[in-house]
């Protein structure tokens, strides 16, 4: 019964008081831009109001913005029974990003939280997993180069 | 285009250096009933010693390319190379990618191009047809 | 029972294998295969090099003793096969339709180059311009 | 159990790839094996990186649809599409409804496929090569419906922001559902063959259960998850295209092996060639090619974010523009890059000889999961690919 009753909650509402702003993101999904030290505490959240088997990691995806400074990355979150997909946005400085690891909350963030170390430099906390030069090739590595940052040379 | 000029069965090794799949699937169907290359004893070769063809597929990765080399230098003479599709070639649409090589021929010696993205299995049997013709001219050149 | 009408199913059956270099499968007419542009069109905009996805298209002088009235800069383009995809990217935008293509898809070469010059420059002497 | 497992010394390493006769993908396995039992596997990647998202910020968005294609092959027009309706979102454009019908029946034509050759390709790792072949040989019947809509056998090129680039008339039309109905039988026959022939159902049957909170947590994706309970299919979530009108079904198991993974993906081939019939009879009027030639030169500024049901399972794309005509950032999720990276903990437990199985089952693919990086390590107990099938070779 409450489990019913939980996964008609919205996703903001679940959020609450982290959502700094709110976006979109076309064809209308919802991003809700949250502060990078509390992106576990959203995580945990989520999983707790619609369970386990009802929401999943899509896909995180790091985004280079070379103007501004930042290295946003965006974590999509499949929620099953509402047919929705809402986007969580951290921003870090580009300087220094680190963020907090999810893999001991949810493992399958594995695949993409190394993706986005090697190709952007994004480091995440307490995930010890993260090694350079599987995928890209030595050379590039050697040079200290994160190839989907704006300003990489090779 | 006879077919008797084939004296020999020459068994194919097939690498993907870095390929979509595409190359491969058609590859593989063309070993498969419909087009049955086993008709001119062409099969696929169980080891990379016993082969006399090495099909190179896909675009040329760095990573992939220092096996490549290594696996051209396992093989035993007399040895030819086919490259499959526009990536083989030069990177196709993949070119200027950081990681990337420019093409087969910058790692192996390459005996014959079969064009396509990917090319159908009817090319890659013509392709492999032209080279025993190019092997059959070679060794009567040497033999006399 | 079912086992026997199999077999003889298959005894008599005609085996699937295509023999393929005496007998030519049946290729659509509209199989993307090999593409040339046309010089009777063709007014050397360049717009199907800059557009081609793998760069396979080399825009080239006229040889000198062809002067096209519609090609005022005198350039027509050039194929490398071998690095071709086949997107017929070039053919939907050429802004003349300028390219011929044909089904033919047997192009195995063991140069390092399979140029489609010419392929183009036949189509002057054919159109008897 | 795991952790001792772990600890066994390690007896014998035997190095996978990345050329092997029954692997034809480009992976490197260190498997380290203690007996018949996989004690540790470890993965190197990278033969197939070729920095594909750096080359969508390289070129024009139009080029972009013809690289996002030669991503994966046998998934190409997935790809294709996913790209071209993230464009579209941030252009403003629309296709036409007959587009959008003919865009499906593409993608139901590939998933048509894509099953018949990862359950064929089960059939030869059980050892069943009869099998194998015929499905291969059923298969070029869906191979020439597919050169009969889109002009070529594998990469169709047939995506365009817009539209579709070649249309179909009432002879195709006819030609396209005369090779349905003679397929129809033989996939209904393969069906029957997998759930009753005791070759297969011995070796697949409680192999790899999977239980549906691994699958979320793991964020495993698409026939595996739906062999498992999980019903998540984007198809029904998106409605994208058309697939809020014609009429199928999710097709869930809840078995969660690795047979119940091989069944659902028969039932979803026999699903796709119900749509495509239906698609083909109810095929709407109206111009469905775009003039590529009066198309948008610039992509403006805006983010989408575009899922669809690849054979594999969601994949996404998100596409920032920029205001010029390359896109500022593309970043895409394949499904293997989620099924094959985050599994490793399925193989626990379980012989050396199933290990192929599990893999298969997953449908591997080495080009999508690697498009953009791949980084894998010993840590977990990893196992691979197809490449797996090969430890079985080479002893």
């Amino acid at each position: 019964m409450t489990e019913a009753r939980s996964s008609e909650l919205d996703p903001k509402q679940v959020l609450g008081n982290l959502v700094i702003r709110e976006e979109f993101v076309k064809p209308s999904r919802r991003v809700f831009v949250v502060d990078k030290s509390v992106i576990r505490e959203a995580i945990t959240r989520l999983l707790k109001t619609y369970g386990e088997t009802s929401i999943y990691i899509s896909t995180i995806a790091g985004v280079d913005r070379f103007e501004q400074g930042v290295i946003e990355v965006n974590y999509f979150i499949s929620i099953l029974p509402r047919k929705e997909v809402i986007v969580l946005r951290t921003q870090l400085s580009r300087a220094e990003p680190v963020i907090d690891t999810l893999i001991d909350i949810v493992p399958g963030v594995f695949a993409g939280e190394n993706e986005t170390y090697d190709l952007l430099g994004v480091q995440f906390n307490g995930n010890n997993t993260l090694k350079r030069g599987f995928f890209v090739p030595e050379d590039v590595v050697g040079k200290g180069v994160y190839p989907l940052r704006k300003d990489a040379k090779w | 285009m006879s077919i008797k000029l084939i004296r020999y069965s020459p068994w194919l090794v097939h690498f993907n250096t870095g390929a979509c799949n595409g190359c491969d699937i058609e590859v593989l169907a063309a070993l498969t009933p419909h087009y049955d290359p086993e008709r001119f004893g062409i099969r696929l070769a169980p080891s990379i010693r016993h082969g006399d063809i090495l099909i190179v597929t896909g675009a040329i990765t760095k990573k992939a390319a220092i096996r490549l080399r290594r696996l051209y230098e396992q093989m035993p003479s007399p040895k030819f190379v086919v490259a499959v599709g526009a990536c083989a070639y030069d990177g196709g649409v993949f070119k200027d990618s950081y990681s990337l090589r420019r093409g087969a021929r910058e790692v192996v010696p390459v005996d014959i191009y079969i064009p396509g993205c990917p090319p159908r299995p009817e090319a890659i049997l013509h392709g492999i047809v032209k080279l025993l013709q190019k092997i059959e001219k070679l060794s009567e050149v040497g033999s006399r | 029972m079912s086992l026997w009408s199999e077999i003889l199913k298959n005894v008599f059956k005609k085996p699937v294998t295509i023999e393929y270099p005496k007998v030519k499968t049946p290729i659509e007419k509209d199989f993307r295969g090999l593409q040339y542009a046309d010089l009777n069109k063709c007014n050397g905009c360049s717009l199907c090099a800059i557009e081609c996805p793998s760069k396979a298209i080399e825009m080239r002088k006229l040889p000198e003793d062809i002067k096209l009235k519609h090609n005022p800069r005198g350039l027509y383009p050039v194929i490398n096969y071998p690095s071709c995809v086949f997107c017929y990217r070039c053919v939907t935008i050429c802004p003349v339709n300028a390219y011929i293509t044909k089904n033919e898809y047997r192009l195995a070469t063991e140069t390092e180059k399979l140029l489609s010059d010419t392929l183009s420059l036949q189509t002057l002497k054919s159109g008897g311009a | 159990m795991t952790e001792t497992v772990l600890q066994i010394p390690i007896s014998l390493e035997i190095p996978i790839g990345p050329q092997h006769p029954a692997l034809h993908e480009p992976v490197m396995l260190k498997v380290y094996a203690d007996g018949e039992e996989v004690v540790k596997v470890e993965i190197n990647t990278g033969y197939n990186h070729r920095g594909v998202e750096k080359l969508f910020e390289m070129n024009s968005f139009y080029k972009g649809v013809f690289i996002s294609a030669r991503i994966c092959g046998i998934c190409n027009t997935v790809h294709a599409n996913v790209y071209v309706r993230g464009i579209e979102q941030l252009l403003g454009l629309e296709p036409s409804p007959r587009a959008k019908y003919l865009r499906v029946l593409a993608m139901e034509l590939e998933r048509i496929h894509s099953h018949m050759i990862i359950n064929a390709i089960m059939a030869e790792i059980l050892g069943f090569d009869t099998l194998f072949m015929l499905i291969m040989r059923d298969r070029e019947l869906v191979m020439k419906a597919k050169e009969i809509l889109t002009g070529g056998r594998v990469l169709a090129d047939y995506y365009m922001p817009g539209g579709v680039r070649r249309d179909i008339d009432d002879v195709k039309k006819d030609r396209i559902l005369d090779i349905l109905k003679k397929i129809r039988p033989r996939l209904e026959y393969y069906k029957k063959l997998f759930e009753v022939d005791p070759t297969i159902t011995n070796r697949l049957v409680d192999v790899g259960v999977l239980k549906p909170r691994d699958i979320t947590l793991h964020g495993l994706v698409g026939p595996i998850a739906r062999g498992s309970g999980v019903k998540t299919d984007v198809r029904a979530e998106d409605k994208y295209e058309v697939y809020g009108e014609i009429p199928w079904n999710v097709i869930t198991r809840s078995e969660g092996d690795s047979l119940a993974r091989m069944l659902v993906r028969w039932d979803e081939a026999i699903e796709s060639l119900n749509m495509c019939e239906y698609i083909l009879t109810h095929l709407p009027g109206g111009q469905a090619v775009v003039d590529e030639r009066k198309l948008p030169r610039v992509l403006p500024l805006g983010e989408a974010f575009t899922r669809v049901e690849a054979p594999r399972g969601e994949l996404t794309y998100y596409i920032i523009g920029s205001g010029r005509d390359r896109p500022y950032r593309v970043k895409v999720r394949t499904p293997s890059f989620h099924n094959i990276i985050n599994s490793g903990f399925s193989y626990l437990g379980y012989s050396i000889a199933d290990v192929p199985v599990i893999l298969v089952s997953y449908d591997p693919c080495i080009s999508c999961m690697e498009r953009a990086i791949l980084i894998k390590d010993g840590e977990k107990k990893y196992v691979s690919l197809r490449d797996i099938v090969n430890m079985k070779r080479v002893r």
